[in-house]
């Protein structure tokens, strides 16, 4: 597993080439966020961001049969075009890498301590938080069983 | 006993402040308590932290519910909802 | 759109970041298909590949909304761990790019005419083609309404 | 009418051809009359091409239904299952 933090930029393929060096892994899923239109920064709260991705990543283990698995996410300033994260999943079979890789992602966005401010033409303005993250977020969540009567 | 206070984003921006040491008084021992001891020094303080305000916070780098019990020493972090990713 | 079947490896990360270059594309999600312990002979038949591949990714454009779709696959001997395949999705938004991703891998498995031999220890041996792939794209077929019923 | 047979992975090693041009006689006008029509030559070929067995048909390119009609010209595959991806 490796969780980086960094300014810098990522080589997506070499990333997913290291992922797939165990022959027992037969699929890699993976994901990279983009920058749209407007410029950013993006700010993040050293320490606990790392252990913040570190439960989300533990946390799709218990759930898929996860191999390997790979989150870059960068802060700093960004540009239109400029790869903001990758996710990338490594599994003997591409149902389980699939599933594992949406729902980090999902859970990064709801739950990894990083803040987003655009610098639009008319400011800097810090990006809201969406709904449907949280909804998207929200439908890995176990439904919490009924209660069970006693009879 | 003394916590240290972190402050992300709009929230630092709004407070001026990223961070300081804080001696709490005696009955302040959870995170909504110190929300609320903070929001009492007015101005900045009280519209950011206000009741209303979408407001998380962490315990050690552990997001927390605003019923957690602080300790000695604590790193209590206030900010935003997240938007990376 | 950039359909290649191709003896070839592939850079994921290349591609990636080829589809990622209008800046109103948000997310790419990716597939990288590996092959698992044994080495095997990729036979494929020419012409009808990239016409199948096509279609396939011109569905996937009718259901969600994909801004670029990138689709290599190669062919010929092949040993474990070498990439077999990239699907890669670009689109605004991260649900639409997963989704569409994964419904092309699905339909590839079920419908591109390539054949994989495998060269085990014991001799060279068809890979039978399996009903789980059957099923991962069946889900994706619309429910059939009932039909109503004349008064 | 001359038609073009193509054959691939398993069914061409069993057969032992990869394809073939071919007139076909009266009578032969779809996917499913042609298939019966090369079963018909018996040995590999009715083994490979039994009713009961998996074989998958492609018309220029198109995967086809048994039913489909063929005209002149036509590069008719025959193939098993597909296992790529």
């Amino acid at each position: 597993m490796k969780i980086s933090v960094q300014r810098q930029d990522f080589d997506a393929g070499a990333e997913i080439r290291a992922l797939s060096r165990d022959p027992k892994v037969g699929a890699v899923a993976s994901f990279v966020g983009v920058v749209r239109e407007v410029a950013m920064m993006l700010e993040h709260y050293p320490g606990m961001t790392e252990r913040e991705i570190g439960r989300i990543v533990e946390e799709a283990g218990t759930r898929w049969k996860v191999m390997d698995c790979t989150v870059i996410h960068r802060h700093g300033e960004l540009k239109p075009t400029d790869q903001i994260v990758l996710v990338a999943v490594a599994s003997a079979h591409r149902g389980d890498a699939f599933a594992a890789c949406e729902f980090i992602m999902d859970y990064l966005k709801t739950r990894a301590p990083f803040w987003k401010k655009e610098r639009t033409a008319l400011g800097a303005r810090w990006v809201e938080a969406r709904a449907s993250d949280d909804a998207a977020a929200e439908r890995w969540q176990p439904r919490i069983a009924e209660p069970k009567k006693v009879g | 006993m003394k916590v240290k206070l972190l402050f992300f984003a709009g929230l630092r921006e709004q407070l001026g402040v990223a961070g300081e040491d804080i001696e709490l008084p005696e009955g302040v021992g959870t995170v909504a308590a110190l929300r609320s001891h903070l929001a009492k020094r007015g101005g900045a303080w009280r519209e950011a932290l206000a009741e209303g305000r979408l407001v998380r916070m962490s315990v050690n780098q552990d997001m927390a519910n605003p019923s957690a019990a602080l300790r000695a020493g604590d790193e209590v972090a206030f900010f935003p909802p997240v938007t990376g990713g």
